[in-house]
């Protein structure tokens, strides 16, 4: 179709056709175009079907108050076709419908209104009981707009940046740029957000004058260019600012053009002020059938003409209570459009000359009359009414253009904790107080006069910039007083509603909210705002609040039942533009540890697990048992890559009053060259860590923690000493030792091979520790632990030298059978062992006497200055506590799962793990049972899940299960 | 909301870089290992504050710094 | 004989022209082709410490005056000083022979603890602003200064140094078992930009400049 | 039918100088007392006091989600008569709560998941609770959108099924229950105040309003997030809670994807779809206190990446409106439940943290009936506050909790 090609604000660019499909048409638009102003430009004038009732909708607004736009595009679903960009070869659809959207097989709903009424739902359906099953598949299928596929995948880049600015400016209008310009000309950083592809807000788009010879679209592209010049100023066109946090932390995402190397990208900005300058939307005037297709607001048929250059119909009617309304009516006439007549709210428009205008043109221009219903599908006529209801007039049109006035769009301002109030001569809510750093700019601010509203731009600006100490006062004043010498804001209309019953007025078009539904709320006592919208659902919908935003409250207000209607506008959330998961996720970057041995235990075939931030091989075969890993421990050797454990330095004169903070034990008891094993308790005296030290030089320590505290260490020692003012240093050597643990009868022998040194049994007994260097040069630490029952040591290498090392031990193995072990195969042999893994053998409100580790704490040391000694004193004795047993099956071979409770007449406990033990050959496990079942030969039930009744028996045995005398770690 | 906090050493930062310490209680009392009812008075229970309140932080992600702040619980501001 | 190496934990794919060895390190000189920036530099293998002590007034490491305030740095004798806090110092040896590790006890080599990189070039806050909210680029703030904070969530020490208008820098170092998942991160955030791999020539040529 | 529009819980009522209970707090449990007081236990000269309006904190802003496998066995039983109430109360009350059993998915990351899990299924089944362990691929036949990939954070083993959970329109129970509450007498007072509580003779005699005094001899706290910061203003009582400031938010409207509730603990995340067709989803809590109900920039962002790890289609899904509410966590992560003590007359039903919803009707039945005959009933004993002292925490939670600074 033909566009209108002598508008000189025009932003498609007509040599520039787009082809794309609908309906398994082919379309054509141009570039600029949005999906809706092509599609519209393509004949289309119904765009979806609502949610309830099934009615046709067609172009209202074009900035997304509202889900008559909404589409399918591409596969994704709810894509507001009046705000996306077309582009070449989308394929767009139609939702909601059965059919077409203008044949729709559900439009009867539309009849069916007086079944259901506000929150019919809640009084239907359930009676007979057995009706709600059915009912409730049938709401599900009705209910939701759009559909997306299970399968479907977004492609396209999706990218973040977290920039930090001075000044933020939201909104690229008139005050918005003269903003941004007057903060930048002091030097300061200032980002400049705008939701349009382009700036100059409603500037853009109106060929009146702003100034003799100077058209306002030339005006803004003046603006622009003194940007331009700015370069401490970022601009970010279509850019949807969505979400203001305190200390003004701002979120918006940006579509990225074809040169862009992203599809949209999230923005977080960090500003010391914040700047709202987001301009008006407009309020929704109530009448009969006010949103059938046909029916549009001002700007819309507006910028139809002047941006898209379109026009919205062949003959229009307006009723409109703006001067824009009577300016958008000049241009569209002068355009080519028949005007029926332009009904005005007010008495009065605000600028006379506007009527005389009118009159040149012959235009009707009715004064104190409002459109009372609009009629047929597609739009036929309207008939108008005085206010008061007492005359009436039918004019034939296919273009109703209705607004009840301006609203501002306080969204940012009321995320960002501005406190708004109803004020009554604009009939806005306006700001009453800003927070710290936060201003408001422009027409929100209830501005009409073109100039005055830049003043409030340079107003605010300068205010900004005063908040992050730059600006003079004087400056800023001289601004204040220029703003005062020009027209102050405008008297708004203060209509709520059309004089009509409201049976099909829409106050809320995505959830198909009439007046009449808010009026039944507030007779079934719904008498807050917040409930009747929860009620009614009246602004839940994908419009974010922008259709009932402003109505809703006046009309509750009118009905005197809330009566702080007015001082409260509904609660604004973000994101204030609906936000695609996928922009928000952004890149998501996976960050987590890898040890320096980590490709070697894949190609090593190691099936690799998620540990806390770290990865780690659990198995090195498909067999989940490792019964080989197993035997090559217990019979040969092999290697264990366990670089995850916490390491730490603590040095000092006041280290061991830390170490003695946090350990149970007496660490005043290291000797040089042995190895300390205890346990950290917190203030519960529950178990969260155990892990060795030893001292390596004067008040110079080396602990090791469990993987899990690894990360949390520091931070704990320094949170339990924080009132104490001690002299100690900490230094986290976590990642800086990879950690090998060679054990199994054959350990000694293979670490011979690399060490240089006597490391007989007598010379490094079990529980020593050692400095060695390795192959002539490799700096290791070395400790003699038997955490898997057998002959082993943990080797401390520096990461860069781990993989050399390891490669020399793997070598000087292999005569004896050495293999990788995983983590499950540790765990089997822990357990033969009687050893524990906290989180596993403990839970959150397990003592170290529970799991039998009560011995570790040291009585003699003042329990008050040891964390989580007085509870360890406190339940020393305590009874009927969950305690750490090992068990044996009873007549079976099978264990039990682990997770499996252990039952009487109730529950008594839980098995922490059970494995059958080759080692042993029969089936062991512990199990955390409570007192008194804890005793030794106390038959256990097990119920494992599925089992269905039937109970496994076990005893309870004392541990360890394996080497009770612990000779094969000492020998 | 985004919270800042201000590290004594890194100064001002995202909320998030921190991790919260609790209540600023002060040393255990001498009463701490007494009985169950003081043990659990220091350790468990709170005062929880519907307003400012003294709070210890660390800056985990930062320089690892221990500190205390007075934070409005019902602004999630910290006090200036 | 086993080959006694010690390995970065960072390894890029691209081919490289010119590899020196240096004590057990092999370190990449120079890749076969490295553009004109911005690039991504593993210095891993460079020594690095830990200072601390209740009172660091006492200490002038590798004849070095530790800066006053806590994210204050200073560069000297091929020594990157940076202000912890009031008990720490972080040093980096940047170029030169290798240092040894001085004997007092204060001293703990970090070299094996992190993992450290630079990045340089013009895009070098492009990039840093995709991965971090810190303001690197505070105008309040003079250079070299350093950061205590995350960078693509990971707790990182960086210092960014060199001038703004010519090649600014900045100097990373996190624990190393993040290695793999930062340099990924920092590739893909720099991709747009042409981040390529540069050897240890270019960084020496910078740290020159630094002077 | 739906010519007359009556006001559902009744005209306003004027505040009486003196009633049998006050119940301070108009959430879900307070109207669920309210109504078991009023109905079933006989005791209707009674007044629910609410400073904002009825269902204005947690009981408006939770998921609405439903479930009762929980840990232990004190718990599973409250929560499984709640779950057993819902049909019972959409019948009682004449009020449609839609109650959706679709059951739930707790979704398991690890080996030791499975076996965590696997405890949780086994007492569940002990005690006659359907619950299953499943593996992933059954997973993926349930739920078509999930990933069961391994290129994730967190790659999905399985999950625990539980069918007889699911949702239930959370603010039709608050109204469904106001209007049962009043409609047995219960008057409930809006945008009113509780200034102070007075004891005499270490007994409660009286409640200070901003409209003016009540005489009573049962006070019952249950403010949700308020109850500590109230309990240490008003009686000086100390509680082992911390308020924090819990997250969720909802998709535009979709037609039918999810047919049952996911969650992850791991990712910090759960979903469902609402019967109007919305993906809501929450979970994740800043651990320290707020009583503020504003939403981070942060969490928004993380739940986009969690969610659509586990649900990539949603990737092409626009989140529409985030919101939050408190959560008042105890060091156990269950409830405390208590009654005449320290003082007679003085109950407290709070340290719900995010649990509340699921459990108010039970809670309400119960709590009724304790504040009805001064006799704790079994089912609520083993949630009183003296258990922090004695060093008994309950064990709903296997793993220390993040919001302690003790861990």
């Amino acid at each position: 179709m033909s566009r209108l090609q002598n508008q000189p604000t025009l932003r498609v660019d007509t040599n520039k056709p787009l082809s794309f499909t609908y309906k398994k048409k082919t379309f054509s638009g141009f570039k600029g175009d949005t999906v809706a102003s092509a599609l519209f430009s393509g004949g289309i004038r119904i765009f979806s079907r609502s949610l309830k009732y099934h009615r046709p909708r067609g172009l209202y607004s074009l900035d997304g108050e509202c889900s008559n736009t909404g589409m399918e595009v591409n596969g994704i679903p709810n894509v507001n076709a009046e705000k996306t960009l077309l582009e070449k070869g989308m394929q767009v659809k139609a939702q909601n419908v059965k059919g077409s959207p203008e044949l729709d097989a559900m439009g009867f709903m539309d009849s069916l209104d007086r079944a259901m009424p506000a929150g019919f739902y809640y009084r239907t359906m359930h009676k007979p009981a057995r009706i709600w099953p059915i009912a409730l598949q049938q709401v599900r299928k009705a209910a939701g707009l759009g559909k997306i596929s299970p399968d479907f995948r977004m492609t396209g880049e999706f990218d973040e940046i977290f920039p930090t600015t001075d000044v933020c400016v939201i909104g690229g209008g008139p005050s918005g740029m003269t903003a941004a310009i007057a903060a930048a000309e002091t030097g300061l950083r200032v980002i400049l957000l705008e939701a349009r592809p382009w700036l100059g807000g409603f500037f853009d788009y109106r060929q009146s004058e702003f100034s003799r010879d100077l058209p306002h679209y030339q005006r803004a592209r003046e603006l622009e260019a003194r940007m331009q010049t700015l370069p401490n100023i970022r601009v970010f066109t279509h850019t949807a600012m969505v979400g203001a946090y305190s200390n003004n932390l701002v979120t918006a995402f940006q579509i990225g053009n074809e040169k862009d190397p992203f599809d949209e990208r999230y923005l977080e900005i960090r500003a010391q002020s914040m700047i709202v300058a987001t301009g008006c939307i407009e309020r929704p005037l109530l009448f009969e059938n006010n949103e059938r297709p046909g029916v549009m607001q001002i700007a819309c048929a507006h910028r139809l003409a002047n941006t898209y250059g379109i026009l919205p119909g062949k003959r229009a009617v307006f009723s409109v209570a703006h001067d824009l309304g009577i300016e958008a009516a000049l241009d569209l006439f002068d355009a080519g459009i028949e005007i029926a007549a332009v009904a005005d709210i007010r008495d009065n428009p605000s600028h006379a000359a506007l009527v005389s205008e009118l009159e040149q043109r012959e235009i009707p221009y009715l004064k104190g009359w409002v459109a009372r219903e609009a009629l047929g599908a597609p739009l036929k006529s309207v008939s108008l009414t005085t206010l008061q209801g007492t005359f009436e007039k039918k004019l034939e049109c296919d273009l109703l253009v209705a607004s009840a006035g301006m609203t501002p769009v306080t969204g940012p301002l009321s995320m960002a904790q501005a406190e708004l109030a109803f004020d009554q001569h604009t009939g806005f809510f306006l700001p009453k107080s800003l927070p710290v750093g936060v201003y408001a700019a422009g027409r929100l601010l209830g501005l009409n006069d073109s100039r005055a509203i830049e003043a409030s731009g340079q107003v605010a600006g300068l205010s900004a910039a005063l908040n992050c100490g730059k600006a003079s006062a004087q400056a800023l004043k001289d601004a204040q007083e220029m703003l005062a010498g020009r027209p102050q804001a405008e008297r708004g209309c203060n209509l709520v509603m059309a004089p009509v019953k409201g049976r099909k007025a829409f106050i809320c078009f995505d959830e198909d909210t009439t007046v009449k539904n808010i009026k039944q709320a507030i007779d079934m006592g719904f008498d807050a705002t917040e409930l009747i919208k929860r009620f009614t659902a009246a602004g839940t919908g994908p419009g974010q609040s922008g259709i009932p935003g402003h109505n809703l409250p006046l009309l509750v207000a009118q009905h005197h039942t809330d009566h702080g209607a007015l001082t409260r506008p509904t609660t604004m959330r973000a994101p204030l533009v609906p936000t695609l998961m996928a922009t928000y996720a952004g890149t998501n970057h996976l960050m987590s540890k890898r040890t320096p041995m980590h490709e070697r235990q894949k190609q090593d075939g190691g099936v690799m697990r998620k540990i806390g931030v770290w990865n780690r091989a659990r198995y090195f075969s498909d067999d989940f048992s490792c019964r080989r890993e197993i035997e090559n421990i217990r019979n040969n050797v092999g290697m264990l890559d366990a670089t995850t454990l916490g390491k730490f330095r603590i040095f000092g004169p006041d280290a061991l009053k830390a170490l003695q903070r946090v350990y149970v034990g007496d660490m005043a008891k290291i000797s040089p060259g042995k190895i300390k094993y205890s346990a950290m308790c917190n203030e519960d005296g529950c178990i969260i860590d155990d892990g060795v030290v030893v001292q390596r030089g004067e008040n110079d320590y080396y602990f090791t923690t469990s993987t899990a505290r690894a990360g949390i260490t520091v931070e704990w020692i320094r949170y339990h000493t924080r009132y104490d003012g001690w002299d100690f240093n900490l230094v986290n050597l976590t990642d800086a030792f990879g950690v090998i643990n060679l054990a199994g009868p054959k350990a000694r022998e293979v670490l011979s091979e690399v060490i240089d040194a006597d490391i007989s049994n007598a010379a490094f007994p079990f529980a020593a520790y050692q400095e060695f260097t390795a192959l002539d040069t490799i700096p290791v630490r070395i400790m003699r632990l038997g955490f898997v029952g057998e002959l082993s040591y943990e080797l401390h290498v520096p990461g860069s030298w781990m993989e050399t090392l390891w490669d020399a031990l793997s070598e000087a193995g292999k005569p004896f059978g050495i293999a990788n072990f995983g983590l499950e195969t540790q765990n089997v042999l822990r357990m033969e062992k009687g050893h524990l893994i906290i989180g596993s053998e403990s839970e959150q409100r397990t003592t170290l006497h529970d799991v039998g580790l009560g011995g570790l704490w040291d009585r003699n040391k003042p329990a008050v200055d040891t964390v989580g000694a007085v509870a360890l004193q406190q339940t020393e004795n305590q009874e009927k506590r969950l305690k750490l047993v090992g068990f044996k099956m009873k007549n079976t071979r099978t264990p039990p799962k682990d997770g499996s409770i252990v039952v009487d007449d109730r529950i008594r406990g839980h098995v922490c793990i059970a494995r059958y033990s080759h080692t042993l050959q029969e089936a062991v496990g512990m199990a955390l049972v409570e007192d008194p079942l804890h005793a030794v030969g106390t038959e256990i039930s097990i119920y494992e899940d599925e089992c269905q009744g039937q109970l496994v028996s076990a005893t309870v045995v004392p541990m360890p299960f394996y080497d009770p005398k612990g000779e094969r770690l000492r020998s | 909301m985004a919270l800042t906090l201000t590290c004594p050493v890194c100064g001002k930062r995202n909320g998030y870089e921190f991790r919260y310490g609790g209540e600023d209680k002060g040393p255990k009392p001498d009463d701490f290992g007494s009985s169950p009812e003081t043990w659990c008075d220091y350790v468990h229970m709170n005062r929880c504050v519907a307003g400012i309140q003294k709070e210890w932080w660390c800056h985990r992600d930062g320089c690892g710094v221990w500190f205390t702040t007075h934070r409005d619980t019902l602004k999630n501001l910290e006090m200036e | 004989m086993t080959d006694i190496k010690r390995r970065s934990p960072m390894v890029f794919p691209q081919e490289a022209k010119q590899v020196e060895k240096q004590g057990h390190w092999a370190v990449v000189m120079e890749y076969a082709s490295e553009g004109e920036g911005p690039w991504i530099i593993d210095l891993s293998h460079r020594p690095r410490w830990d200072l601390q002590d209740s009172d660091l007034s006492r200490f002038k490491p590798f004849e070095i005056d530790i800066p006053g305030k806590p994210g204050q740095c200073r560069l000297e004798n091929n020594v990157l000083a940076n202000r912890m806090n009031r008990t720490q110092v972080s040093l980096w040896q940047l170029t030169g022979d290798r240092l040894e590790t001085p004997e007092d006890t204060a001293f703990t080599s970090t070299m094996d603890v992190t993992v450290c990189l630079a990045i340089l070039g013009q895009a070098v806050f492009s990039i840093a602003e995709k991965l971090s909210s810190l303001d690197f680029r505070d105008p309040a703030l003079s250079t070299p200064r350093l950061f205590q904070g995350p960078f693509a969530h990971v707790p990182c020490q960086m210092v960014i140094a060199g001038q703004p208008d010519g090649m600014p820098g900045m100097l990373l170092t996190c624990s190393r078992g993040y290695a793999r998942d930062m340099v990924a991160a920092i590739l893909h955030a720099g991709h747009e930009f042409k981040l390529q791999p540069a050897g240890q020539l270019a960084f020496d040529k910078w740290v020159a400049g630094l002077a | 039918m739906f010519d007359r529009h009556k006001p559902l819980w009744g005209k306003p009522p004027a505040l009486k100088q003196s009633y049998d209970a006050v119940i301070i707090g108009g959430g879900l449990h307070g109207l669920a007392t309210a109504y078991f007081l009023a109905r079933h236990q006989g005791m209707q000269n009674i007044a629910v006091i609410e400073k904002k309006y009825i269902g204005f904190g947690g009981a408006g802003r939770n998921t609405a989600i439903v479930r009762a496998n929980q840990r232990t066995q004190q718990n599973v039983p409250l929560y499984k008569e709640a779950l057993d109430l819902w049909p019972v109360l959409t019948k009682e009350l004449d009020y449609n709560l839609m109650f959706f059993n679709c059951g739930n998915l707790n979704l398991l990351h690890s080996e030791a998941a499975m076996s965590a899990a696997r405890m949780n299924i086994a007492s569940a089944q002990f005690q006659g609770v359907e619950s299953h362990l499943i593996d992933a691929k059954t997973c993926k036949e349930m739920m078509p959108a999930l990933n069961i990939a391994e290129d994730i954070t967190y790659p999905i083993f399985g999950a625990m099924f539980h069918p007889p959970g699911g949702i239930v329109r959370h603010d039709a129970v608050v109204w469904g229950l106001a209007k049962g509450a009043a409609k047995y007498g219960c008057h409930i007072h809006q945008h009113t105040e509780v200034t102070g509580i007075n004891v005499e003779n270490g007994k409660i005699v009286s409640v200070d309003t901003d409209q003016g005094k009540i005489n009573t001899p049962r006070v019952l706290l249950t403010a949700g997030g308020y109850s500590a910061a109230l309990s240490y203003h008003m009686l000086g009582i100390k509680l082992p809670i911390s308020v924090l400031n819990i997250q969720a938010m909802v998709t535009q409207p979709l037609k039918p994807l999810l047919n049952h509730v996911i969650s992850s603990g791991a990712y910090h995340a759960y979903a469902n779809q609402t019967l109007k067709g919305e993906i809501a989803t929450g979970a994740h809590m800043d651990a320290w206190p707020n009583y503020t109900t504003q939403t981070t920039a942060y969490y928004i962002r993380h739940q986009a990446q969690a969610i659509t790890e586990m649900l990539p289609c949603l990737k092409g899904v626009k989140f529409m409106r985030h919101w939050s509410g408190l959560a008042d966590m105890t060091p156990d992560m269950a409830p405390i439940m208590d009654g005449n003590h320290p003082i007679e007359g003085y109950y407290m039903n709070c340290g719900w943290g995010y649990f509340g919803f699921k459990s108010c009707t039970a809670t309400g039945k119960y709590m009724a009936q304790f504040m009805a005959t001064d006799e704790c009933p079994e089912i609520l004993k083993p949630f009183h506050l003296g258990r922090y002292a004695e060093h008994r925490l309950m064990g709903e939670t296997a793993a220390l909790v993040t919001y302690s600074p003790d861990n």
